[in-house]
């Protein structure tokens, strides 16, 4: 961004440049304030746009302001305001023979410019207090103060900046990579509310009545269904039963084997009589 | 910089620019945009590209070789804690799910057949997919039926998920038959789960169902 | 990997971590995602992050610290050539839009009157447009006189966007004194004027001048 600060700045002489003073032509094309301006010297052209893009170089009448006054070596702080407005008003003047459109704000400008001078001009009356305010210092404030940040812009852009400066990088994901699924979260309230709602909708539902004892027997069903499972099929009577369960368990594992052989799920063989009792997947 | 670049200037600029590039990149493409200013033989940009695999290895990212080009990517190794980043939120469960889950809990084990039943709907593949990838259910057999259909029941994940120490810790269901009943309990028990959320599974109200049943039981053998 | 996690693997993670994610991360978010196996202390988490920007000095990418979080970014001395990479990523902003940006980042929360006042022209609505569409700055609420005016402020995407940490990293403002010297822009305006008399209006010399800024102020957004 400094090469654009300073390819813009180099348009910047122009300005003075323009100056009507300095140029000796024969023909004058505008008269501001009764002096000739000669904007087309025998050896020069200036092209149509050149004004218009000189009135864009400056961000307003503050911003000019600042050139004048940084061109001559003025002080901010001393401001020569006849000089500054001369300079100033050379310079409108001249837009507007061209018949530029000027924006409103160097105008209103042109107006304080003129104000200033004019109380500058007054006689000062002795009981006047050295305190009273200068005419100048608003308009000095206002000067300091927008170049502060006319600075600040420029700093700014000299910041390092995301895709001009560095770019952001990033790295492919391994082939291995899955996503880490968030599974949804069921209460046991959920649970019941969905039992309740099918028992809504099935009127015979009330005939399942279940029940404590009910659900310990289907699970043992379950469990002893598995455990044939991992038996290839067959598993012997006794080792449906754990002692550790204590009586309950081993109701509840003996329901579970008759439900089980009601629902013909399993089959109990028993070779000889007393002899081992097998459970076999139907 | 000129159009000389010694080859440790060369390895950060292809550094920056396969991780700044949004795709892989093959050697001729480098040659015509990052290195267009400097005179680079293929043979050496190759060397480079191999010591920069180098100087990779030992961090949690390397440089690849693939058919579309050069690329960095990460070490397959940490992918597991990476997908931690973008979690994705699977949706609810629908009623269907829920139905299902509470049918294979309660009247286990039990095939899709007599859930259908229940239910007077079908039930799809789908559900029954999700409840199984969700590890809550299983088949523990087959009915020797026509078409030998899964026996399902729930798992050690189910009952561990929802706390509960056996099935017989599931809330009874036996008092509520009666539809207006069965709300009104749902609902005193949902008021009492919030009150005192410690005491979910056997909330008093349900204790004393369970007691009762348990109690009842155990004396009854 | 269990809990246990040295400084070589956890550097590991870190760097595959802030290399896959799109956008900075805060310490708080890698412990929070990650981490979140670990048991690691804020302290040794720094401490690796600070080595991990060690490791990266001579190469071409770093690791920053903005307001955002960590993240990798290639080195400015490669932008040149990175950018034929993307030409259109990197628009030119006008001075306009860099001094009321500059005006808010430095004045905020301030409302575009204020702007107004101190540049001392209005504030085109197309500025303001740039800078929310940028998302740079956003309107934080409303002055409370007439005409309720929005109060603008710069964004962590304006911090992120130009490698800070927070606002008071910006550079100082500089305090023009009485004896302020001439700028060096002016100083260097000067120096081309007088070496170069022929560069007066009209001159080819302008004329290559006009074109360029003419151009640029086309391009500027």
């Amino acid at each position: 961004m400094t090469t654009t600060a300073s390819t813009r700045s180099a348009a910047l002489p122009s300005a003075d440049a323009l100056s009507p003073l300095t140029v000796q032509p024969p023909l004058p094309l505008a008269f501001v304030r009764g002096e000739a301006v000669h904007l087309r010297p025998d050896d020069l052209y200036i092209p149509p746009d050149a004004l218009e893009v000189l009135l864009e170089a400056f961000e307003g009448p503050l911003d000019f302001l600042l050139y004048l006054i940084r061109k001559h070596k003025f002080d901010i702080v001393d401001l020569p305001v006849n000089e500054i407005t001369r300079q100033y008003m050379d310079y409108i003047d001249l837009m507007q023979g061209m018949n530029f459109e000027l924006a409103a704000e160097y105008l209103v400008m042109a107006a304080m410019l003129a104000e200033i001078k004019s109380r500058l001009l007054l006689p000062r009356h002795d009981h006047q207090s050295e305190t009273e305010l200068d005419p100048r210092a608003e308009l000095i404030r206002r000067l300091q103060e927008y170049e502060q940040f006319k600075q600040a812009a420029t700093d700014l852009d000299a910041q390092p900046r995301q895709d001009r400066d560095f770019f952001l990088v990033k790295a492919d994901l391994a082939e291995n990579f899955a996503p880490l699924v968030i599974l949804p979260e069921v209460s046991l309230a959920d649970l019941v509310a969905a039992l309740s709602e099918v028992a809504k909708r099935v009127k015979d539902f009330q005939h399942h009545h279940i029940s404590k004892e009910k659900l310990s027997t289907r699970e043992r069903m379950s469990r002893i269904l598995e455990q044939l499972r991992a038996g290839q099929g067959y598993l012997l009577f006794e080792q449906c039963f754990s002692l550790d369960e204590g009586k309950a368990g081993v109701v509840v594992s003996f329901l579970a084997i008759l439900e089980l052989v009601k629902e013909k799920l399993v089959l109990l063989e028993q070779v000889q009589a007393y002899g081992q009792i097998h459970l076999k997947l139907a | 910089m000129a159009t000389k670049i010694n080859d440790s200037q060369l390895a950060q600029l292809l550094e920056a620019t396969l991780f700044a590039s949004e795709r892989p990149l093959l050697p001729d493409e480098l040659m015509a945009t990052v290195l267009s200013d400097f005179s680079i033989s293929n043979k050496r940009l190759l060397q480079v590209l191999k010591q920069l695999m180098l100087d990779y290895q030992g961090r949690g990212i390397e440089l690849v070789s693939t058919a579309s080009g050069y690329r960095f990517q990460t070490k397959s190794e940490w992918s597991e804690y990476l997908a931690r980043l973008w979690p994705e939120r699977s949706p609810r469960y629908s009623r269907a799910v829920l139905e299902t889950l509470a049918l294979i809990a309660y009247r286990q084990p039990v095939t899709r057949g007599e859930i259908e039943a229940v239910r007077g709907v079908t039930v799809s593949s789908q559900i029954m997919r999700t409840l199984l990838d969700r590890g809550w259910v299983k088949v523990v057999g087959h009915k020797e039926v026509p078409g030998r259909p899964g026996l399902y029941a729930t798992t050690k994940e189910f009952l561990n998920y929802f706390g509960l120490n056996d099935l017989a810790s599931l809330p009874a269901l036996t008092e509520f038959s009666a539809q207006s009943v069965l709300s009104m309990e749902t609902e005193a028990l949902f008021a009492t789960a919030a009150s005192d959320p410690t005491n979910l599974p056997g909330t008093p109200a349900l204790q004393t169902g369970t007691a009762n049943t348990v109690g009842m039981t155990e004396e009854e053998i």
